[in-house]
């Protein structure tokens, strides 16, 4: 599953929601990888009070769902959840949670991985952070998860 | 032949506004889009374009209906 | 952290209370990686009723402490819990859960993954399957990860 | 000079008992002591072998009071 959330969301709840919903999981899988992205207090040497999450209404629904598809050919996994936060965010906040459910654990560390890469790569949203001093700049790029 | 065209983050912001419309007559590549809502200046390095939401290149040929995409490089996750 | 433990737990509220416990790490991590390895009902193709994990009291921890000490010195991360189950379990069982907190996401999949390959061939934990027939087998070698 | 010596898992329920204690007078090896507790058979291949918790080769020397462990390929996680 695939989710765009305008507001704050708690990866763990989310995670534990979805998989108690998919009855089909229950006993089938081994291993389940999670990551979150938050939002820190400083970046590139400067605190950092808050940051607005800016999408592509359409065309990010359809390049994640490209992407966890292109997972999903390259590893064997069972089912996957990926939420991503738009809007106001404020530092401590999560922005991103990935989720994959497999029989073995290399598949759900591979997939995980790609996905985030790919995401932080090829999916529309951009990053505009507000300063302490009330001063806002665009992240300009992501840099390289590996 | 009609499209729209739609700028993101940075670049809506150098830009001033957020979108366009654009008529003409035979079919352009989005490289010429560009050129026709923004003649006065270059398509920043770095740009990404989209026509319905699908990478393309700037050879890419528009067609009418069409929603043309300028964005800088992604920073979401 | 390290724990073994000898009852069920819920590995999403063991790292959302390590996490708010830990007021030190607000807003100063970017990336949370997960690994939770859950029992199966099926295993080389027979359906796995129960199982017991052994462990050796004292060595496990020794060895589980070297093994997150070892990470930390190949990667960048601010923190881990490591749990692990003993005792009998049922399938839909967690039997081990990794969580890196860090800066960045790279040191975080590494971290994880590392911990877990490490822990499957190092840490002294052994599992006993009981399979539908009553029928019990040791698990003989854990298979590579990578 | 008195060892404790410890089995885990498989090769405990092979052996049929956990634990055996050992006194010899002069210095051996963990090859040795499993020849001394295990005389009827040849440790078996893959046993892992630690003294106080910490791994060792079967050629490692025993000291006074040691603890040592032979067990199978670990298999937790």
């Amino acid at each position: 599953m695939i989710k765009i959330v305008s507001s704050g969301f708690d990866p763990f709840q989310e995670v534990h929601a979805y998989q108690q919903q998919q009855q089909s999981l229950a006993g089938k899988y081994g291993a389940t990888n999670l990551f979150i992205g938050t939002m820190r207090d400083l970046n590139e040497g400067d605190s950092v009070k808050g940051m607005t999450l800016e999408h592509y209404p359409g065309m990010t629904e359809k390049q994640l769902a490209r992407v966890v598809a292109k997972a999903g050919k390259q590893w064997d996994f069972l089912d996957s959840l990926v939420v991503h936060r738009v809007g106001d965010v404020f530092p401590d906040d999560v922005l991103v949670l990935v989720a994959i459910w497999s029989v073995r654990r290399g598949a759900a560390f591979d997939a995980s991985r790609f996905i985030m890469e790919a995401l932080k790569s090829q999916v529309p949203f951009w990053k505009k952070e507000i300063l302490v001093d009330d001063n806002s700049r665009w992240v300009e790029k992501n840099t390289d998860g590996y | 032949m009609a499209i729209k065209v739609r700028y993101f983050a940075s670049l809506k912001e150098n830009l001033g506004r957020d979108k366009d419309s654009l008529d003409f007559e035979k079919s352009i590549s989005v490289a010429e889009v560009w050129e026709q809502v923004m003649p006065e200046q270059a398509i920043p390095d770095n740009t990404l374009t989209a026509v319905n939401m699908e990478y393309v290149t700037l050879a890419h040929q528009v067609h009418d209906g069409d929603e043309v995409a300028f964005f800088p490089p992604v920073t979401g996750g």
